[in-house]
Order: C-alpha cells, then sequence, then structure tokens
C-alpha cells in the first residue's frame, strides 16, 4: 500500500514537473525543471526494477544533459528569442494540442490493452546467460546477445563528436575546444576538484567492473570518468587536448576498433560476426568493455566542451 | 540487540526526514538566498547525515557500510563547495550588477 | 494499478506534453527540452513493457531495458550535438531563432566569437 | 521497519518535492538551483531508504553516483554565470 501510494506521488511529481519544463515563461527556469525531472526519472527506474537504467539515467539524465543544458541556457541568459512576430498562432496551438491529445490518447489505449502474460525474452536470456560467464543479464545483452547495438552506439557516439567539432569556425579547427577557463587555483572550485575526482575515479572504476555480475557497466563508469575530467576543466586545473592530437583521435577509435576487431574473429573462430567461441566469452567481453571504456570517458568528455572557438596555434 | 538497533535506526532516520522539512520550509519561508543556503545545507548535511546513521545500523557487510559512509562523504564535499560558490555568486551579483 | 500500468500511463501524458512542447515553443532550447520529455516518454513506456516482461528471477525482461541504456547515451549525444549547433547559431547572428528572416539582419557576432 | 523506511522515502520525497515550489517562484535562478540541490540530496536519502527497505543491494551504487553528479549542474550554474558577467573576468575570489 505505501508502495502504491509512493509510485502515484511519484508519477503525479514527475507530470508536474515535465508541464513546468514545457509551459515555463524563461529558459532557464525551465531548464532548472528539466533537471529535476530527470533526478525523478532515476526514481522511477528504480520503481520499475530497472537498477541498470537507474544508472544510467543518474549519470547522464542527472548530470551532463542538466550540465550541458545550464550552461546553454546560462549562456542564452536575457536573449529570450520571444519577439512578438514569432509567438505561434492561436489555431497553432489548437493544432498541436488536438494533435498531443491524440498522441496521449492512442498511448494510453495501448498501455491498456498490453497482452497478459506479456511476452517476454528474460528466459530465452536466463537459460543462454550461464554460456556468456556473465552474470548480469543487461551486460549479457549488450554484449554477447545484441553486440551489433552496442557497437553502432559507440560509434553513434564517435560521430556526434565529430558534428560537433564540425560547428568550429574555421580559424579554430585543430584548437583547444571550449572558453578559456580562468580561474583561482586556491578557490572553493579547485578545492572541489582536488578531492572529489580520486573518489570520482575509484566508484568509476567500481561500477564498470562491477557490471558484469550486478547493475553497472562500461558507460556508467566511463560517463562518471567523464564528469571527473570535466570538474577538472570547470576548474581550470586542466584543459581539454587540441582536438588535432594524433593521440587524442586514436583513442577515440580505439575502442571502436577493438570491438569491430572482435567481432570479425568471432567470424573466423565460430563462423559468426560476433560468434565467441565456447568458453571464451568472458575474457572477449572483458576486453570489449576494457577497450571501449577509455574511448567512451574521452567522447563523453569533449563532447561536454563543445566545439573550439578559440583561434588554434597549430 | 536487534530490537534496539531497529529502534534506533527509527530514531535517526525520523530526525534525518525532520531535517528535510525543516530545510524545506527554510528554502520556502526565509527571505533571502543566503539564509535559503543555510536552510538548505541543514537539509543536505544533517537530513542526509542522519539518515545515512540510521541506515549503517542496518547494514550486514563492511562493504555496504563503506559505500553508505562515502555517499555522505561526497555530498558533504560537492554540497558545501557548491553552496560557498552560490554563496559567492549571490554576494557578487547583489554588489556587481 | 501496479507501477508497469501507473508508469506506462504517465508515459502516455508525458509524451503528449513533449509534442505539445516541441510544437509551439519557438526558443530553440525549449525546443530541445521538449524533444527530451518526448524522448524520456518513449523510454519510460519502453521501460513499463519491460517491467511487465519480468520473469526468470529478473525484475525486467533484459532485453528492452538494455535497449534502453543504448538510447538514454544516444538521446545524450543527440542533445550535445543540438546544444552545439544552438550555440554556434547565437555566435554567428548574435540571436537565438529559428525563423526565416533571422540572418537577413546579421549582427556584429558577440564578444571572441 | 520495512513499511517504516517506505514511509520515511516517501515522506522524504514529498518534502523535497514540496521545495520545488522554489522552482516555480524563483525569484533569482540561484534560488532555483538550490531547489534542484535539495532534490538531489533528498533524491539520495529515498534512494537509500528504498534500498534497505527492499533489500536491493544495487541502489546504493546508484545513490553513489548520484552523490558524485548531483552537485554538477549547481557547479556548471556557477561557471556559466561567472562567465556571462564580462566585468569580472571569470575569476572566482575566496570571501
Amino acid at each position: 500500500m505505501t508502495g502504491v501510494l509512493f509510485n502515484v506521488a511519484l508519477a503525479v511529481l514527475v507530470l508536474g514537473l515535465a508541464v513546468w519544463t514545457i509551459i515555463a515563461r524563461e529558459a532557464f527556469a525551465a531548464v532548472v525543471g528539466f533537471i529535476a525531472y530527470g533526478l525523478l526519472l532515476t526514481l522511477v527506474w528504480v520503481q520499475l526494477q530497472g537498477i541498470d537504467v537507474a544508472l544510467t539515467e543518474a549519470a547522464i539524465g542527472g548530470g551532463l544533459t542538466g550540465v550541458l543544458l545550464i550552461g546553454a541556457a546560462a549562456r542564452l541568459r536575457g536573449i529570450e528569442a520571444a519577439p512578438g512576430a514569432e509567438r505561434p498562432r492561436n489555431s497553432l496551438y489548437w493544432m498541436a494540442g488536438a494533435v498531443s491529445a491524440a498522441v496521449t490518447a492512442v498511448l494510453v489505449i495501448c498501455v491498456l490493452a498490453l497482452p497478459d502474460p506479456a511476452p517476454t525474452l528474460a528466459h530465452e536470456v536466463a537459460l543462454n546467460i550461464v554460456d556468456t560467464g556473465v552474470a548480469n543479464p543487461i551486460t549479457a545483452v549488450l554484449l554477447a546477445f545484441r553486440p551489433m547495438d552496442t557497437l553502432l552506439e559507440a560509434i553513434v557516439l564517435v560521430f556526434a563528436l565529430i558534428g560537433v567539432w564540425s560547428l568550429a569556425p574555421d580559424d579554430s579547427w585543430g584548437g583547444r575546444p571550449g572558453p578559456v577557463q580562468q580561474s583561482d587555483p586556491n578557490g572553493i572550485l579547485a578545492y572541489a576538484a582536488r578531492i572529489l575526482p580520486p573518489l570520482g575515479i575509484v566508484i568509476g572504476i567500481y561500477i564498470f567492473w562491477t557490471g558484469a555480475d550486478y547493475p553497472g557497466g562500461k558507460f556508467q563508469g566511463a560517463t562518471i570518468l567523464a564528469a571527473m575530467w570535466l570538474l577538472l576543466m570547470m576548474a581550470g586545473l586542466s584543459e581539454a587536448p587540441p582536438i588535432s592530437r594524433g593521440w587524442l583521435r586514436v583513442g577515440l577509435v580505439a575502442g571502436p576498433l577493438v570491438f569491430i576487431a572482435i567481432g570479425f574473429i568471432g567470424v573466423l573462430t565460430a563462423g559468426d560476426f560476433f560468434g565467441y567461441p565456447q568458453g571464451l566469452a568472458k575474457p572477449l567481453i572483458v576486453a570489449i568493455e576494457l577497450a571501449l571504456m577509455p574511448s567512451l570517458t574521452l567522447v563523453l568528455g569533449l563532447l561536454m566542451v563543445g566545439a573550439p572557438q578559440r583561434v588554434a596555434k597549430l | 540487540m536487534s530490537h534496539v538497533l531497529d529502534l534506533l535506526t527509527v530514531v535517526a532516520v525520523a530526525a534525518g526526514g525532520f531535517f528535510f522539512f525543516a530545510g524545506t520550509v527554510g528554502l520556502l519561508r526565509f527571505p533571502d538566498v543566503l539564509t535559503r543556503l543555510h536552510a538548505l545545507t541543514k537539509a543536505d548535511n544533517l537530513g542526509l547525515g542522519l539518515v545515512v546513521l540510521g541506515l549503517l545500523l542496518q547494514v550486514d557487510s563492511v562493504l555496504a557500510g563503506l559505500k553508505l559512509a562515502c555517499v555522505w562523504l561526497l555530498v558533504l564535499v560537492s554540497a558545501g563547495s557548491v553552496s560557498q560558490l552560490i554563496a559567492c555568486r549571490a554576494r557578487r551579483s547583489a554588489q556587481g550588477r | 494499478m501496479n507501477a508497469a500500468t501507473l508508469f506506462g500511463l504517465c508515459a502516455a501524458a508525458l509524451a503528449g506534453l513533449g509534442l505539445f512542447g516541441l510544437i509551439v515553443n519557438p526558443h530553440p532550447l525549449r525546443k530541445i527540452l521538449a524533444f527530451n520529455v518526448f524522448g524520456t516518454a518513449v523510454f519510460l513506456l519502453i521501460g513499463a513493457i519491460a517491467r511487465r516482461g519480468a520473469a526468470a528471477g529478473m525484475g525486467g525482461d533484459p532485453v528492452p531495458q538494455a535497449l534502453l541504456i543504448t538510447g538514454i547515451v544516444v538521446a545524450f549525444s543527440a542533445t550535445a550535438i543540438a546544444v552545439a549547433l544552438l550555440l554556434r547559431l547565437f555566435d554567428v547572428t548574435g540571436r537565438v531563432s529559428l525563423a526565416e528572416d533571422a540572418t537577413a539582419d546579421v549582427q556584429a557576432p558577440p564578444g571572441e566569437a | 521497519m520495512v513499511d517504516f523506511l517506505l514511509a520515511a522515502a516517501g515522506f522524504v520525497l514529498l518534502m523535497v518535492a514540496l521545495g520545488l515550489v522554489r522552482i516555480l517562484r524563483g525569484p533569482g535562478d540561484a534560488d532555483r538551483m538550490m531547489a534542484a540541490q535539495l532534490l538531489g540530496t533528498g533524491g539520495i536519502a529515498v534512494l537509500l531508504m528504498l534500498g534497505a527497505a527492499t533489500g536491493v543491494a544495487a541502489m546504493v551504487d546508484v545513490a553513489l553516483t548520484l552523490a558524485l553528479l548531483a552537485a554538477f549542474s549547481s557547479i556548471a550554474y556557477v561557471r556559466a554565470a561567472d562567465a556571462a558577467l564580462p566585468h569580472e573576468g571569470g575569476a572566482e575570489r575566496d570571501p
């Protein structure tokens, strides 16, 4: 009973914050509402028994997305794009409302009409997980049963970074990304940036390592490591490397390349792309994760910093 | 013995809940940024600290206890620094603009 | 009502809200926010379906849950690109607008841009 | 015990949710950030209590992640707000 009440309160709060995010007058207030919304979603995932998803949401939705959006909102402060001419016509409001209400109605019908008993692949996963050597079913799905999704995701992240970099002005190409960060080395932020990263790195690697058997994994771990790097950069203790550096580019693609190479090893040894030979599944999965982790950390950290803006000193 | 521990947990967690209540009331009722910040840090440090203390009495392994303590430590450092930063920010925007 | 149905219905409402905001808000940053709300609604719907598939001692169907993790990370990378595009637009035009004539009166780029 | 922890989690959630009224009312950006910060801390407390009530040990890991990252958006806000005021040069000073 207490649990049901808790869930209802959570759902009402999530909905309320979403409404605020949409209707708030100022962009900054809407962004803060969205950050709170992301934090609450973490609780929703926990209540839906998706601890792995909750970890990802806590790291990405509660952390990185918020930093990205707050930075943008503070930079665009006072430049609200609301010249009267741009306000949509009343008819558009009504049409948008009607379309949205229709979408919601269809989805409500779908949710209520979901088949019972629900179709599930949990039995198949439980049956085959023994062959992979890992105990966390999510990790088994991500790296053994559907590795293609994970590979393409890692590649999408690299492409996104290339997309962000390509927005650099011509004279900044190859330079250091992000604005010049200057701050007092004895300031409070610098203090936090010296205390938190050692702990954060341990926790990031712990979350990564525990992912084989318990909720966790490389994405969550890499996000934490990237956040620690970002903290150092925000405190002015470290700077993003110029994007023309060779080691940086090698580091960015090394993870996906190792991933693809292991896929081809599967073709040779087990006759199938990403087929793992008997008994070698666990070592290969660990190898993929170890290779992906640094690349993901670099990509996520640099995605947060944005495009190069300073004139490059080549 | 376990009854005593349970009782202590209830007391500590309830006290922690009270500080969250106090923090919220302060955040809503206090007149300016700095006093609201004061109320917020009570919830951050004492509220969460008492909840962690209460739950520490219930853990069954050293690792779980360490993780709980670590959560509190992290929040102390990050929330403490953030409130300093917000206070500096509030003071400067009161003077500067 | 169980958690899956409750949050499934919640997701349906969020999808409508996100779509509405995406259409009517003229500010690009608000559109990014609304798109993210819409995205989380889709994730939540899949999460509710995954929860219903709980079996074999697992709290939910692990296949959709793994897809969700992939989805959240990809949504983040899309948001990063959108924000970078928006900031670049601001640097070049000095204003934040998606209107057709926004580039007609280009102002001097502000600051260090 | 389980019921007590669930009820306490619900109470804390309700409290920090009331604090969210600050996001609606403002008046300043800092007030809004503080409400988000309170929700972050409260969310961590709720996660810990839920974890203890349901016996899912991994929830502590989620709380750890949140504890590390929840303050980041506030830090980003202060950094960006400092950078937006040109006459200060973005440098922070101790009081």
